[in-house]
C-alpha cells in the first residue's frame, strides 16, 4: 500500500512526511524525522518517555498514529529550548541534578512544561500526580519534583 | 491498513458498513494502538471518528448532557457543567491512565474496548447513561450496560458505532460518585471499580439508587439489589451493610494477575460503601 | 608467616582447615604455595579468588604485597550491579 | 554554569563536595544525548528475535527456509551459527560466567529453557518484514515439564534443566544430577553454642519474588561488520569492554577487530552487564553484510532479560536479654534462572555483615529454574538475605524490649570487627549511620495513630578492578578526559571533580567522554558501585602522571632539576627558595609551549584498583495501611548512608533516593506473575508495577562520611547499598502499624488484606 502523506507542524515548523499507516507518531518522529529526543520505553503508554504536546495537550507519541498528526501542531523536546537559551525547566533539572541516566528526562521535561502552562503554581501533590505517567527508575522522583517546583516559582517571577 | 478520518457520521457509517474489510473504530487510540503494536489485532481498515463534530463535542440538549464518544477524559474534566451534573462520571473519566492518556482516551473507547475493568463504565451505568449508536439503519439508543456482552465483545451490529453518550439531567437531591482500587496511586488498571448514583428526598431518605461494579464479572454489572438495599433508608450503617452484602453477592470475579477473586469481592464492598457515602454527601449538598 | 584463613567452601577444599600459615611476600607466591599445599584448592585459585589482606580486599592482584604478619582471608570474588 | 556548594562540608578540598552542573547535562535535557536506539546508519537492517513460547522444550528442528525466501529478509541466524563453547568461568557482573551457558543463553541449542529464550534472529529491510519472517520460521518442539519455583526445582522427581548438572560444593559429590548447581557455606564459631547462650531465639522463613531492574531504556544495539572481518558495535551497556570480550568469544573474533562504543545508557542497575542482542546483531551483520539494529520491546525485556532472583530463606538469630546477639544462622536458596550462577554467594556473605557475631553459619543453594537467567541488580544477592535478617533483628528487639536502633548499635560491625564472611573490617560507617538515625528528627517525630515506623540497615562490599583513564591536555590548557566506564548516573561529573582536585584546575576546564574500546586499555564495567572510586583513582593517577610531565617541562624551561619544581593550585612553582625565583607556570602556560618543550602532554593511568571501602546504610520509614484494602502508603522516608566522601553530593543523594524507591517497589508491588504453562503474564510497566511519582514522598538523605583510607579523598561506592535496607525497613514499619510480620514479598494489597483477615483485626471505621 502506498505510504500516507501527512502535513503537520513540528516545533513551530511546517513538516511533511510519508509514513505507513501503522506507524505511530513516535516511529515517525524517531525514524522518519530523526527527532530521537522522544524515547521509546514501552510503546504502550505506560512510561511517558515519548511525551509530546499535540495542540497544547500532553500525549504519548507511541499512542498516536503518525497519520493522525495531519493538520495538528506537535511540540517535542527538541523544540523546548529557545535558540541558545534553555527553558527554565531544563536549567532547573540541571541545577537540581534531577536526572541520572537521562533517558526519561525529555519526557519529564515535556510533561512538566505542559503542567506549568496550565498550572503555574502547582502543589507538590499536583506535580506528582501530573507526572505519574512518566516513569523514572533512577532518581526516586525527589529531585525531579523539586526541580519542577523551583522552575514554577522562577517562571512566576519568584 | 487503510486509515480513514471521515468528517460526518454518515460517512463513517458508510466506511464501516461498506462491504469491504471490517473496520475498527479509532477514538483516542490508547487501547487500540497497544493492541495494534502487539499484533493482537490486524485490522485492514481503521476509521478515526475524531473529525466528526458530534463525536468530539460536549453539549446540553434540553437539560441533558450529551458527550461525544471521542471526547477525552481531560476535556470532560475541564467541563465545569459536566462536572457539576455528573461528578462521578467525570471523576471516572479522569481516572483513566496518566495525564498523557487523559489527553487521548475517550468515553467511547473506554466502553468499546469492552474490558470489565473500564473505569468510566460503572459510572456511566450507575448514571443510567445511554449511547447514541449510529448505523446503516439510522440512530438508535442503547443503555450503556447493554453494549458489552463479554470481555472484548460488543452487541453493536455491522457498521454501527457509538457517536455520543446521553446523560439525563440529575433530579434534585441526586449525585453520583466513582471509586476504584489500584495497587499504586496511578497508572494501574482497576482491580475493582464501584459507581454509585443515588437520590435523596428532603428528609434525607434515599429514593433511588444504582450501584454498578467493575472488574468483578466478565462485564461491568449493575448490582440492582445493592441499589435496592439503599432505597428507603437514610444510607446509614445498617443500610450500607445490606448494600455491601448485595454487592458481594453480585460479584463473580476471577483470579488474575491483578487480583484474586476473594480480594476483589471483599474490596468491591469497601469501595461501594465509600462511593455511596461520597454520593450521599454530594446529594445532600446538591439539595 | 602470613596467616591464611579459609571461609566458605574454601575450607572444604582445604580439607576442613580453618587456617594455615604460609611464607609469602606476594599474592602470587601465596596462591602458588596454597595450591601446592591443598591440591584440591588449586583449580579454584586459578579461576580467580579475592583475598582480604589485613581487611583490604584485593582481586586479580597477583603482586599485591603480603607482610610477614599479614592476616589473609581467602574469599570468592565479588562484583556487583 | 556556576557551581553551588551543597549541604556537605568539603573540608580541605576545593572541588570535591561541590555540586557543579554535570558536563553531559545539556545534551540530556535537550534530547541531543544519543542512547542505544538513537543511532541510524545507512543501509541499516532491523533485527528481530524469535523466542520460545514454552518454558521448557527440546528443540527438534528449526526450519528457516520459508522465512529466508521472504523478500526483504537478508539473514537469519540460529544455534547453527554459533560454535559451542567449553565450560570456562570468567567474572562479569558479580557472577562468574560460563561461556558454555552464555552461548546457550543468547541462542537456545538443545533446549529452550525459559519462555522468551531466543531460537532464531532475522535481519530484514524493515521491522514489519522481520516480524513477518519470524512467523514463517517453523520450530519443532518437544514440550517438557517445567519448574518455576525453588520448591518444585529441588523436589526429588523434578524435571531437570541440565541433565548433566551435579551439585558442586558437596563432599562427596552427589551421584545423580539435580537442579541444584552449587551449595556454598560461610561459617565461623559454633552456632549451637551461640544459641545456647541466647535468651531469645527467633527463627522464621522468608520469601522474595524476582524483581526486574526496570531500566527505562530497553536493550538496543547496532552492529556493523565489514568484509575484512573488522566490526563495530554500538550498544547500551554498563561495560563495553566486557561486551567486546563476550562477543569476540561468541563470534570467534580477535578482540582488536571489534570496536565497541557505549551509547548513553538509559539505566542499568546491573541488568546491562551481560549480552543478549549484541552477539546476534553481529552475527546477522556478518552474514548479511549490512549494519543491523536490534532493540528489545519492553515485553522482551521482561520475558528474556535477567531479573534479580526470587529467593527462599530460613533465618535464626539468638540474643541475650541485654541485647547481645549470640549467633546467627541462615539457609538461603536463590533462583538462578535457566543457567547456574545466582548471587547466592554474596547473599550469604552479606546476610549478617552488619553485625559483630562470634558464631555464624550461612548455607546457600544455587537453584536453576525455567525462568530467564538472573542478572546482577544493585548489590546482587544482598537485599534478599539482609531483608530476612533485618526483619528478625527487629523482632528480637521487640521481644527483649529494646529500641531497634540500640540493638543494632550494640552489635554493629565496626573497625576491627571480623566480618561474618571472614576478614576484618577497616574503617566503616555503620555505627555513624545508626547514630545519625537515632538522633534524626524523623526517628523522634511523633507517629500518627495507625501508622508504623521501621528501621533497617544494609551492607554492600563495593569493588575496584581494572580501569584506565587518559587526560589529553589541549593547547589552551583545557583537558579532555577519557574514561572507560559508561556513565550511568553522573559519573562523568564525579571524575571531572576528582581530576580538578588532583590537578588544581577549574572543573569547567575539563571535558569528559567515555572512550570506545579502541581508545583505552581494558576497563571493567560500571557496576559494583566502583566507578566514582576506581575510575576516580584512575583519573587521580593520570593527573599525577600529567603533573610529573608538567613539572618536567617547567624544570626544562627554568633550567633547574625537576625535583626543584612543585605543582600546587594548578601551576608549577619552584619548590622553595633554593630552587630559584621564577614566576609560576600555569597549566595553560605549559600547554601553550608543550610542542616546543617536548611534545603533547597526556596523562595516563592503567590500574587495578584494590581496597574499595564497603558501604553501610540505615533507613527509616513511616507507613500507613488502609486496613480495608490492604494498601500500604509510604508516608516518610529517610536514607542515611556512609559515602566515604561525597564527590558530587547531589548525585550521591540521587543514588540513595533512587535505591530507596526501587526498594519500595520491591517491598510493595513488584513481582512476576506466571501462568500454569510458565508464561509471564505481566511483561509490561502496566502490570509490573514500579513506583510512580505519586506513590512516594520526598526521600530525605543524610550523607555520613567515614573516609575510605585506600582513596586519596576517602571515596566509597554508594550505588548499591541503598537498595538493601528498604524491604526490611518497610516490613518492620508495617509490623509496627498492624502487629503483623510479613515474611513474603511483595506486601501487595491482597497479601496484606488477607493477613489482616487472618489476624482477625476488626475493620477500622473510616
Amino acid at each position: 500500500m502506498a505510504r500516507a502523506h501527512v502535513i503537520t507542524t513540528v516545533n513551530g515548523d511546517p513538516v511533511e512526511f510519508l509514513c505507513d499507516t501503522e506507524q505511530t507518531l513516535l516511529d515517525v518522529l524517531r525514524d522518519e524525522l530523526h527527532l530521537t529526543g522522544s524515547k521509546e520505553g514501552c510503546a504502550s503508554g505506560d512510561c511517558g518517555a515519548c511525551s509530546v504536546i499535540v495542540d497544547g495537550r500532553l500525549v504519548c507519541a507511541c499512542l498516536m498514529l503518525g497519520v493522525e498528526a495531519q493538520g495538528h501542531s506537535i511540540e517535542t523536546i527538541e523544540g523546548m529550548a529557545g535558540g541558545d537559551r534553555l527553558h527554565p525547566l531544563q536549567t532547573k533539572f540541571l541545577e537540581h541534578a534531577a536526572l541520572q541516566c537521562g533517558v526519561c528526562t525529555p519526557g519529564f521535561l515535556v510533561a512538566a512544561k505542559s503542567l506549568l502552562e496550565r498550572n503555574p503554581d502547582p502543589t507538590e501533590t499536583e506535580v506528582r500526580y501530573w507526572l505519574a505517567g512518566n516513569l523514572c527508575r533512577c532518581t526516586g522522583y525527589d529531585k525531579i519534583v523539586r526541580a519542577v517546583l523551583d522552575a514554577a516559582q522562577e517562571m512566576r517571577g519568584g | 491498513m487503510q486509515y480513514e478520518a471521515p468528517e460526518s457520521v454518515e460517512a463513517a457509517v458508510r466506511l464501516l458498513s461498506g462491504g469491504g474489510p471490517r473496520g475498527r473504530v479509532l477514538a483516542g487510540g490508547t487501547d487500540l494502538l497497544v493492541q495494534l503494536r502487539a499484533g493482537v489485532i490486524t485490522p485492514q481498515l481503521v476509521v478515526d471518528i475524531k473529525r466528526i463534530r458530534e463525536s468530539r463535542e460536549i453539549r446540553e440538549e434540553d437539560g441533558m448532557l450529551v458527550v461525544g464518544a471521542a471526547v477525552t477524559g481531560a476535556e470532560l474534566g475541564e467541563h465545569a457543567r459536566a462536572k457539576s451534573m455528573w461528578p462521578g462520571v467525570v471523576e471516572s473519566a479522569e481516572l483513566i491512565g496518566s495525564t498523557q492518556i487523559q489527553g487521548r482516551a475517550s468515553l467511547g473507547g473506554n466502553l468499546c474496548n469492552a474490558s470489565p475493568a473500564a473505569d468510566t463504565v460503572p459510572a456511566l451505568v450507575a448514571a443510567a447513561a445511554e449511547c447514541r449508536v449510529a448505523g446503516p439503519n439510522g440512530m438508535r439508543r442503547v443503555p450503556v450496560e447493554d453494549v458489552c456482552t463479554g470481555p472484548g465483545q460488543l452487541s453493536l451490529g455491522d457498521g454501527e458505532f457509538i457517536v455520543a453518550f446521553e446523560l439525563a439531567a440529575p433530579p434534585p437531591g441526586s449525585a453520583d460518585a466513582y471509586l476504584r482500587f489500584i495497587p499504586r496511586t496511578e497508572m494501574d488498571i482497576a482491580v475493582v471499580g464501584a459507581g454509585v448514583n443515588l437520590s435523596l428526598d428532603e428528609s434525607g431518605r434515599c429514593t433511588a439508587a444504582r450501584v454498578a461494579l467493575g472488574a468483578v464479572a466478565p462485564t461491568v454489572i449493575l448490582a440492582e439489589e445493592a441499589g435496592a438495599a439503599l432505597v428507603g433508608t437514610e444510607c446509614d450503617d445498617s443500610a450500607m451493610e445490606a448494600m455491601v452484602a448485595a454487592v458481594r453477592a453480585a460479584c463473580r470475579p476471577i483470579d488474575d494477575k491483578r487480583g484474586t477473586a476473594e480480594y476483589r469481592t471483599k474490596v468491591a464492598g469497601v469501595l461501594a460503601t465509600r462511593a455511596a457515602r461520597i454520593a450521599a454527601t454530594r446529594a445532600r449538598e446538591a439539595r | 608467616m602470613a596467616r591464611v584463613h579459609f571461609t566458605g567452601n574454601f575450607r572444604q577444599l582445604a580439607g576442613g582447615d580453618e587456617e594455615v600459615s604460609i611464607d609469602a611476600s606476594t599474592v602470587r607466591e601465596l596462591l602458588l604455595k596454597l595450591g601446592e599445599h591443598y591440591p584440591s584448592l588449586a583449580p579454584h585459585l586459578d579461576e580467580g579468588v579475592a583475598l582480604a589482606i589485613d581487611g583490604v580486599i584485593h582481586q586479580d592482584a597477583l603482586f599485591s604485597r603480603i607482610e610477614p604478619h599479614s592476616d589473609v582471608h581467602l574469599m570468592p570474588k565479588i562484583a556487583g550491579g | 554554569m556556576a557551581a553551588q556548594n551543597g549541604g556537605t562540608t568539603n573540608g580541605g578540598t576545593r572541588w570535591i563536595g561541590t555540586r557543579p552542573v554535570r558536563p553531559d547535562g545539556v545534551d540530556k535535557v535537550t534530547g541531543r544525548a544519543r542512547f542505544g536506539a538513537d543511532l541510524h546508519l545507512p543501509n541499516m537492517l532491523v533485527g528481530k528475535v524469535l523466542r520460545s513460547p514454552h518454558a521448557h522444550a527440546r528443540i527438534r528442528s528449526i526450519d528457516t527456509s520459508a522465512a529466508l525466501a521472504l523478500p526483504g529478509v537478508k539473514a537469519i541466524v540460529t544455534r547453527d551459527d554459533f560454535d559451542d563453547l567449553p565450560s570456562e568461568f570468567v567474572p562479569a557482573g558479580e557472577m562468574l560466567i560460563n561461556y558454555r551457558d552464555v552461548v546457550r543463553n543468547v541462542m537456545a541449542r538443545e533446549k529452550a529453557l525459559f519462555e522468551g529464550h531466543p531460537l532464531a534472529a532475522v535481519a530484514a529491510t524493515s521491522e514489519k518484514v522481520a516480524k513477518e519472517a519470524l512467523d514463517l520460521i517453523r520450530v519443532d518442539y518437544e514440550v517438557l515439564p517445567h519448574v518455576l519455583d525453588i520448591d518444585e526445582a529441588i523436589a526429588p522427581d523434578a524435571p531437570l534443566l541440565h541433565e548433566d548438572m551435579i551439585t558442586a560444593g558437596v563432599e562427596p559429590p552427589p551421584s545423580a544430577p539435580s537442579n541444584v548447581a552449587k551449595v556454598v557455606e560461610f561459617a565461623h564459631g559454633d552456632v549451637e553454642a551461640g544459641f545456647a547462650e541466647a535468651d531469645v531465639v527467633v527463627e522464621r522463613e522468608f520469601s522474595t519474588q524476582p524483581v526486574h531492574q526496570g531500566y527505562i531504556e530497553p536493550h538496543s544495539c547496532v552492529a556493523s561488520f565489514a568484509e575484512d572481518g573488522q566490526a563495530e558495535l554500538w550498544c547500551t551497556t554498563q561495560g563495553h569492554f566486557v561486551v567486546r570480550g563476550h562477543c569476540a568469544k561468541l563470534l570467534g573474533m580477535e578482540v582488536s577487530k571489534l570496536r565497541v562504543t557505549a551509547s548513553e545508557i538509559g539505566g542499568g542497575f546491573g541488568g546491562k552487564t551481560v549480552v543478549y542482542l549484541e552477539p546476534l546483531a553481529l552475527a546477522l551483520s556478518r552474514k548479511s553484510g549490512h549494519p543491523v539494529k536490534m532493540t528489545m520491546s519492553r515485553e522482551e525485556v521482561f520475558r528474556a532479560s535477567g531479573p534479580a532472583p526470587g529467593t527462599w530463606a530460613r533465618v535464626r538469630v539468638g540474643v541475650t536479654k541485654d541485647g547481645r546477639i549470640t549467633a546467627g544462622e541462615a539457609e538461603l536458596k536463590y533462583q538462578a534462572g535457566a543457567f547456574q550462577g545466582s548471587p547466592v554467594q554474596p547473599g550469604c556473605m552479606c546476610a549478617f555483615a552488619p553485625y559483630d557475631l562470634e558464631h555464624v553459619k550461612v548455607t546457600g543453594y544455587d537453584v536453576v529454574v525455567n525462568r530467564p537467567k538472573v542478572a546482577a541488580y544493585r548489590a546482587p544477592g544482598a537485599p534478599q538475605s539482609e531483608y530476612a535478617v533485618e526483619s528478625i533483628i527487629d523482632e528480637l528487639a521487640k521481644r527483649i524490649g529494646m529500641d531497634p536502633v540500640e540493638l543494632r548499635l550494640k552489635n554493629a560491625a565496626r573497625e576491627g570487627t571480623r566480618a561474618a564472611y571472614g576478614p576484618t573490617f577497616g574503617p566503616i560507617g555503620l555505627v555513624e549511620t545508626l547514630e545519625a538515625a537515632r538522633s534524626h528528627e524523623h526517628y523522634r517525630a511523633p507517629l500518627a495513630p495507625g501508622r508504623g515506623r521501621g528501621v533497617a540497615s544494609g551492607f554492600w562490599f563495593n569493588i575496584g578492578g581494572e580501569t584506565c583513564a587518559t587526560l589529553n591536555l589541549g593547547e589552551d590548557g583545557t583537558i579532555a578526559l577519557v574514561a572507560g566506564t559508561p556513565d550511568i548516573g553522573g559519573s562523568r561529573a564525579a571524575l571531572c571533580l576528582q581530576t580538578a582536585e588532583a590537578l588544581g584546575v577549574d572543573v569547567e576546564k575539563i571535558r569528559p567522554l567515555i572512550g570506545d574500546t579502541s581508545t583505552l586499555g581494558y576497563t571493567f564495567l560500571t557496576g559494583g558501585s566502583r566507578t566514582a572510586f576506581a575510575s576516580g583513582l584512575a583519573v587521580i593517577e593520570a593527573s599525577k602522571d600529567m603533573i610529573g610531565q608538567l613539572c618536567e617541562r617547567a624544570a626544562k624551561i627554568w633550567n633547574i632539576p625537576v625535583d626543584a619544581v612543585e605543582w600546587a593550585d594548578g601551576e608549577a612553582r619552584p619548590a622553595g627558595a633554593n630552587a630559584g625565583e621564577f614566576d609560576p607556570l600555569t597549566l595553560a602556560d605549559l600547554a601553550g609551549v608543550a610542542g616546543k618543550t617536548g611534545g603533547p602532554i597526556v596523562g595516563r593511568a592503567q590500574i587495578n584498583a584494590q581496597g574499595a571501602g564497603p558501604s553501610f546504610g540505615t533507613h527509616l520509614v513511616d507507613v500507613d495501611v488502609d486496613r480495608e484494602t490492604g494498601r500500604v502508603t509510604i508516608e516518610r522516608y529517610t536514607v542515611i548512608q556512609d559515602a566515604g566522601k561525597a564527590v558530587h553530593p547531589s548525585y550521591v543523594e540521587g543514588q540513595l533516593q533512587g535505591g530507596a524507591v526501587q526498594g519500595i517497589g520491591w517491598a510493595l508491588n513488584e513481582e512476576y506473575v506466571y501462568d500454569e504453562y510458565g508464561r509471564l503474564q505481566n511483561p509490561g510497566f502496566l502490570d509490573y508495577r514500579i513506583p510512580v511519582c505519586s506513590d512516594v514522598p520526598m526521600i530525605d538523605t543524610v550523607i555520613v562520611e567515614v573516609a575510605n583510607p585506600t582513596h586519596p579523598y576517602g571515596v566509597r561506592g554508594v550505588g548499591e547499598t541503598p537498595i538493601v535496607p528498604p524491604m526490611a525497613a518497610i516490613a518492620n514499619a508495617v509490623e509496627g502499624a498492624l502487629g503483623i510480620r510479613f515474611t513474603d514479598l511483595p506486601m501487595s494489597p491482597p497479601r496484606v488484606l488477607k493477613a489482616l483477615e487472618e489476624a482477625h483485626i476488626p475493620e477500622a471505621a473510616d
